[in-house]
């Protein structure tokens, strides 16, 4: 389990101070599906560095099963925001996403597995031996869900994972996530910008206020857990769910101080 | 055929201005290309070469090759480490002020006269540049890579092999770039201590023999081998460096 | 702080190999004695003269050789067919010692500055160059196209695009150079006799005078120190927006 | 004084000369003489620059950077068998003559098993300068107690790095010069050899030589730079002390030792006879290529 | 008017050789806003590239106004899809902004005024002196969009530029984009993979296939020029079409050809 407390995060540079985070408290159970909206700028991308013991906190507690995050806990993974800069450009296709697993110390066997299995599941399948500076933004992006992918985390961690591909791989990398997160049981934390996409994926969704941030609002989505991109979508309580996503991100955006 | 051109054009042209302009000259110490060629014809034959450019290669591989080692180990432990930093860097900065020459004295208290003290004069020398720039390329590693890295725990060894070594390789080849020529010229340097044979020593040698046209031919030799070593070493880089310049000529779209 | 706690160390090293008859103190003397020696030299005119003299020669030659190592480094790196067709003779160029150019040297100059300089550009000029060409390559390609998408001038590229990014690159290039410069600068006075620490350090040498040698040695030392720190806190101010040290402001 | 172009005539009229030395005991006479008035009254205006050897000297003389400069006489050999325009004006040092109380000879360690200069032969010995005026004349004196020169191997190092090569047994033996040599003594090293007094009796070991462009341009200021010298080196001949005590102002050589060393010999004349034995154990040990330098070309 | 015609790039690097682009022909009028979808990796940067004179085709040619582009034609203002590496991490926000005016020689009040204007429109007033590095993704984007609209341009290609804001802020940069389109009367290329955007922002939109890629459909969108966030999206005709173009690139991405 995941528990954020009072988490408060000031960036400091010279003169300038920004508050990104004032004071979130949230958590996480095992093994749920949660996903994170809030305005450009909120603070999303700091939190999910601070939950990844990337980042030191400048105040609260952050707790993963109990204790304390000081470092990346083991069996994390993550897909950074900047897809880009988080693909190692000496390494092939094949490299970046089988070099967490050697570092798991996985059987040779297991891990080419495992990587054309990640690869093939978001479309790549074929440009194991390009470097990714040449592949198209979008591959990029899928090339960092495929590390994340095989590298088969007990907390996976997204950050805007899908902004670069389009509609339809993007709903299939959608059904993957939730496949993936179904079959082994991870807790997961993801952060989008497309309300639709956090209300079909998410159990629980979080919004975020804008600066100085604190939690806006939190809905259980109570849809069923068998969900599928046509019928899901089209059902009367998405559309609910969706539209108060959206007031409230409007409202967060205004400044309406209604934390939950 | 364009590649031949570019890499002889310029040279041609200035061998042959250096011809013409020499030809009349009277003065002792800048005689005319023409003899200074025929002297190299003279001088560097096949014995010559096997008894004085053999050895003075040999230390300088020896050499280079340790710099290089101490320069990357270094350099990384450094870069690594602001508090290494802190407490290192001063030091350093200290012997890299020190004269090679006024070392040499010190450096033979230790190290005797041997092949042994002219490599030590060869590293003492050219491991700044490697040691500078892998300092540099390991403080500009990408904070995002480092935090991927980090975040798939990749850590220790292969977080240095994998990811750090790599990200500051094309600064480091910088280093290693001017490392090499700096051997070279720590070769000469050396061999004008307590040697009894090899390129440097020869050149001084002639200098001291006031064999003008030998002296002015070992120079161009040691030209020839800095270029030589120098097209190995491009050799090396593009391969080495594949992913880095594919990277930037595939965007340039070339 | 802790840097000065690594020069600690390095005093109390040589204070303690002669002391401990690791080696023979007639060729290394311990620290004190070497102490005493600059205490009688820094109080005659003539070694302030000579340091004088010798930072002369090492920033003339050092501004020469930045100033022209840049500006080549700029214009051949910037223009790929003069970089290829200039490749082979800088190779060429660059191995050829600065010593065995002394003859030369004189020749020119005699014991003059200029030979002192001659010799000086000569070797730091290389070393800002390579750095400057390394540095210009290493440009970011979306940087590149950014610039050229909104037209910007060959002037405008070099002077936002270009330079800042070379910018980390030309900084190792004038530390390696601020350095060799100095050795040079020494070596120059060494060999030729032109008036310096150089010169001093060889008077000291054929003399026997072991601690007044290691201690004008000890002088250029603490003089290549006091120019990386010059160089650093410049560095810390122009390069705050680089990764290397925005990495290093604590959070 | 008709000073040439050359030698750059101020506005008092004093011919402005500068001359190549290395900062070493071999050139006292010339300081003390500066000081002494010696050149001053002859329209001199004395500037000594000091150079570490004949690599900066030479090419200085030569391009007329200095009018003149000091040189041992096996370079000056050297150079005249590859026609460097250059020309002696004047003696620089000379050797004693005496066995064991030379200003230069080979040392050895205390505890060496060398004995003689015939134990020297193969053993490593340390010269300053290889093919020079060093390893001709020690494997003279190898040669002249029945050892075989041939086998000698030198190793070449300053001077001033010899007395801890010596001591750490880098090398067998050492050829070294004073200040050097009293360096050695102190340290408890032992003298086999007097090289440059088994040489030659009476060798000239270094002169004053000017380029042969000012020499034909300029004879009168050559003549006057020469009487200077001369009588510099008679006065320094002649006042062993005020030589010690100039030591001090050029060079840092302490006073304990500066009080000890043995001082050369300064005569006015170069011995021409000694100069051809130079140039004939320089012939023998091949330093000269296979030419055979011309002695009279160079001397004055 | 700008001509696309036979457009076909491949890359050569190594053994690896790709042909992003096969048979590209279409063609968008002066102060056409048309927006082009397709799926990832089908070349649509490639294009945009081309476009732009950034990169050399291997094949065809492109005409801005009936003259052949060879490099960056002048008043060209480009978003790019790497939005964080296009910006100059050297500089402040402000200076990024202001340096292409710089380059147009505009005087120092007019560039002022638009710094400010175009900062205030993406809703970054208050950062001007910030760097880059120390914004989020989002507000990185939002920088290298007000760097194209500050700089007044006769045409803008757009790569994806909205992918890293939140639903409010893309609403309202969408917005703003057709402002600017209907006050400059700029031609604008806006490459999206969200397809209500594409179909409420562009008068056309071109569908490019999967690759081998060729221009799959095209189609003029007929809904009124005054548009807005509720009404349009609303309108039954807006439905139709996102639901045609979501059909086509289903079929792209299945890889049926049904050219143009
Ligand atoms: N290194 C930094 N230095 C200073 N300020 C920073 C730094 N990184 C982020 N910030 C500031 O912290 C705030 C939150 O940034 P963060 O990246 O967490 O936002 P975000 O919610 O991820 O936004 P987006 O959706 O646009 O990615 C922003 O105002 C940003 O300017
Ligand atoms: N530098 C390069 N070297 C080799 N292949 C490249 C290079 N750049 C792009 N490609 C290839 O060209 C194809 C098209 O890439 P492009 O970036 O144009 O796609 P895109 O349509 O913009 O995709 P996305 O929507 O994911 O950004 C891809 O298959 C990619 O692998
Ligand atoms: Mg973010
Ligand atoms: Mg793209």
């Amino acid at each position: 389990m995941l528990e954020v407390s009072g988490l408060r995060k000031v960036y400091k540079s010279g003169r300038r101070s920004v508050e990104a985070l004032r004071d979130l408290t949230f958590s996480v159970e095992r093994g749920e599906l949660v996903c994170l909206v809030g305005p450009s700028g909120c603070g999303k991308t700091t939190l999910l560095r601070c939950i990844a013991g990337l980042l030191e906190p400048s105040g609260g507690t952050i707790r993963l099963d109990g204790n304390p995050v000081s470092g990346p806990p083991p069996g994390l993974a993550m897909v950074f925001q900047e897809y880009g800069r988080s693909l190692f450009p000496w390494m092939s296709v094949r490299d970046n996403v089988e070099l967490p697993l050697k570092q798991k110390k996985l059987p040779r066997t297991r891990r080419s597995v495992l990587v054309s299995e990640a690869l093939d599941a978001v479309g790549l399948a074929g440009t194991e031996s390009a470097f990714p500076w040449q592949l198209s933004g979008g591959m990029q992006q899928r090339v960092a869900i495929a590390r994340a992918v095989a590298y088969e985390p007990s907390t996976l961690l997204m950050d805007e994972p899908f902004a670069a591909v389009d509609a339809q791989t993007r709903a299939d990398l959608e059904d993957l996530v939730r496949a993936l997160w179904q079959r082994l049981g991870v807790t997961v934390l993801f952060i989008t910008h497309d309300i639709d996409e956090a209300v079909y994926l998410g159990q629980r969704v979080v919004m975020l206020s804008s600066s100085p941030t604190v939690v806006q609002d939190a809905i259980t989505v109570d849809l069923p857990a068998d969900r599928d991109q046509l019928h899901t979508r089209a059902d009367a309580r998405f559309t609910e769910l969706r539209t108060h996503v959206y007031e409230q991100i409007q409202k967060a955006k205004r400044g309406d101080p209604t934390p939950a | 055929m364009k590649r031949v051109a570019y890499v002889l054009g310029l040279p041609v042209v200035l061998f042959a201005a250096w011809y013409v302009f020499s030809a009349g000259s009277e003065n002792f110490y800048a005689p005319p290309l023409r003899d200074i060629l025929r002297a190299f014809a003279r001088t560097w034959t096949l014995d010559r070469l096997e008894a004085d450019v053999l050895p003075s290669l040999l230390r300088l591989a020896a050499g280079y090759t340790l710099a290089a080692v101490i320069g990357v180990a270094l350099g990384l432990a450094i870069g690594l480490s602001p508090g290494l930093r802190a407490t290192a860097e001063p030091v350093l900065e200290f012997f890299r002020a020190v004269p090679p020459p006024v070392l040499v004295p010190v450096i033979m208290l230790f190290a005797g006269i041997g092949d042994g003290m002219k490599i030590i004069v060869i590293v003492s020398g050219c491991v700044w540049p490697v040691l500078l720039n892998t300092v540099e390329g390991v403080r500009a590693v990408d904070s995002v890579q480092l935090d991927t890295a980090r975040a798939y725990g990749v850590t220790g060894v292969s977080r240095i092999r994998q990811v750090i070594l790599p990200s500051a390789s094309p600064q480091i080849a910088a280093g290693l770039r001017q490392a090499l020529s700096l051997a070279i010229i720590l070769m000469v340097i050396s061999e004008m201590f307590a040697a009894g044979n090899g390129l440097g020593f020869t050149i001084v040698q002639f200098q001291r023999g006031f064999a003008i046209p030998e002296m002015w031919s070992g120079i161009i030799l040691l030209g020839l081998l800095g270029f030589g070593l120098s097209l190995l070493f491009r050799l090396a880089e593009t391969r080495a460096l594949r992913w880095y310049h594919g990277l930037r000529a595939a965007a340039r779209g070339r | 702080m802790k840097g000065l706690a690594g020069l600690a160390g390095l005093l109390l090293l040589v204070e303690a190999l002669p002391r401990l008859g690791l080696v023979d103190d007639a060729y290394l003397p311990p620290t004190s004695r070497i102490a005493a020696a600059l205490g009688d030299e820094v109080v005659t005119a003539e070694f302030w003269r000579a340091v004088g003299d010798t930072l002369t020669g090492w920033a003339i030659g050092l501004t020469l050789a930045v100033v022209a190592g840049v500006v080549a480094g700029v214009v051949i790196g910037a223009v790929p067919a003069l970089r290829a067709a200039t490749a082979s003779t800088i190779e060429f160029l660059r191995p050829i010692p600065s010593v065995a150019l002394i003859p030369l040297a004189v020749l020119l100059y005699g014991t003059e500055l200029g030979s002192t300089l001659l010799l000086v550009v000569y070797a730091a000029f290389w070393q800002v160059l390579v750095q400057v060409l390394y540095g210009v390559a290493d440009v970011d390609p979306i940087a590149e196209e950014t610039a050229r998408s909104f037209r910007f001038g060959a002037w405008a590229r070099v002077r936002h695009v270009l330079w800042p990014t070379a910018l980390p690159y030309v900084f190792t290039g004038v530390r390696l150079a601020a350095s060799v410069a100095l050795v040079l600068a020494v070596t120059a006075e060494l060999v030729i006799g032109a008036p310096g620490l150089g010169k001093m350090i060889a008077v000291a040498q054929t003399s026997g005078a072991v601690p007044d040698m290691y201690a004008l040695i000890a002088v250029t030392g603490l003089i290549g120190v006091a120019i990386n720190l010059a160089a650093r806190t410049f560095e810390r101010r122009s390069l705050a927006w680089h990764q290397s040290v925005r990495r290093e402001v604590p959070a | 004084g008709s000073s040439g172009e050359s030698s750059g005539g101020t506005e008092s009229g004093a011919d402005q000369v500068k001359v190549g030395v290395i900062p070493i005991l071999d050139v006292a006479p010339i300081y003390l003489g500066k000081e002494k008035g010696f050149f001053t009254s002859r329209n001199i205006e004395l500037t000594m620059e000091a150079g570490q050897g004949g690599a900066a000297i030479v090419p200085g003389v030569v391009s007329g950077q200095f009018q003149f400069g000091f040189s041992n006489m096996t370079s000056l050999l050297i150079a005249q068998t590859k026609n460097v325009p250059i020309k002696t004006v004047a003696a620089g040092v000379a050797s004693t003559g005496e066995q064991g109380k030379d200003f230069g000879a080979v040392m050895v360690k205390a505890d060496s098993p060398i004995k003689t200069a015939a134990d020297l032969a193969g053993k490593k010995i340390s010269v300053n300068t290889l093919k020079n005026i060093g390893d001709t004349t020690v494997r003279e004196s190898v040669r002249k107690a029945g050892g075989d020169p041939k086998s000698v191997a030198f190793v070449e190092m300053p001077f001033p790095n010899m007395p801890a090569a010596l001591q750490d047994g880098q090398v067998d033996a050492s050829w070294v010069v004073e200040p050097q040599l009293s360096q050695v003594k102190a340290a408890g090293g032992r003298l086999v050899a007097s090289n440059f007094v088994d040489a030659a009796p009476g060798l000239t070991v270094a002169a004053y030589f000017t380029s042969a462009k000012l020499a034909g341009e300029d004879a009168d200021l050559v003549k006057r730079f020469t009487e200077a010298i001369n009588e510099s080196l008679t006065y320094a001949g002649s006042h062993p002390d005020e030589v010690r005590a100039v030591l001090g102002s050029y060079t840092k050589i302490d006073e304990k030792t500066r009080g000890e060393l043995i001082l050369p010999k300064w005569p006015t004349e170069i011995n021409q006879a000694s100069v051809e034995t130079l140039a004939k154990l320089g012939e023998q040990d091949g330093i000269f290529d296979g030419a055979t330098p011309d002695v009279s070309k160079i001397l004055p």
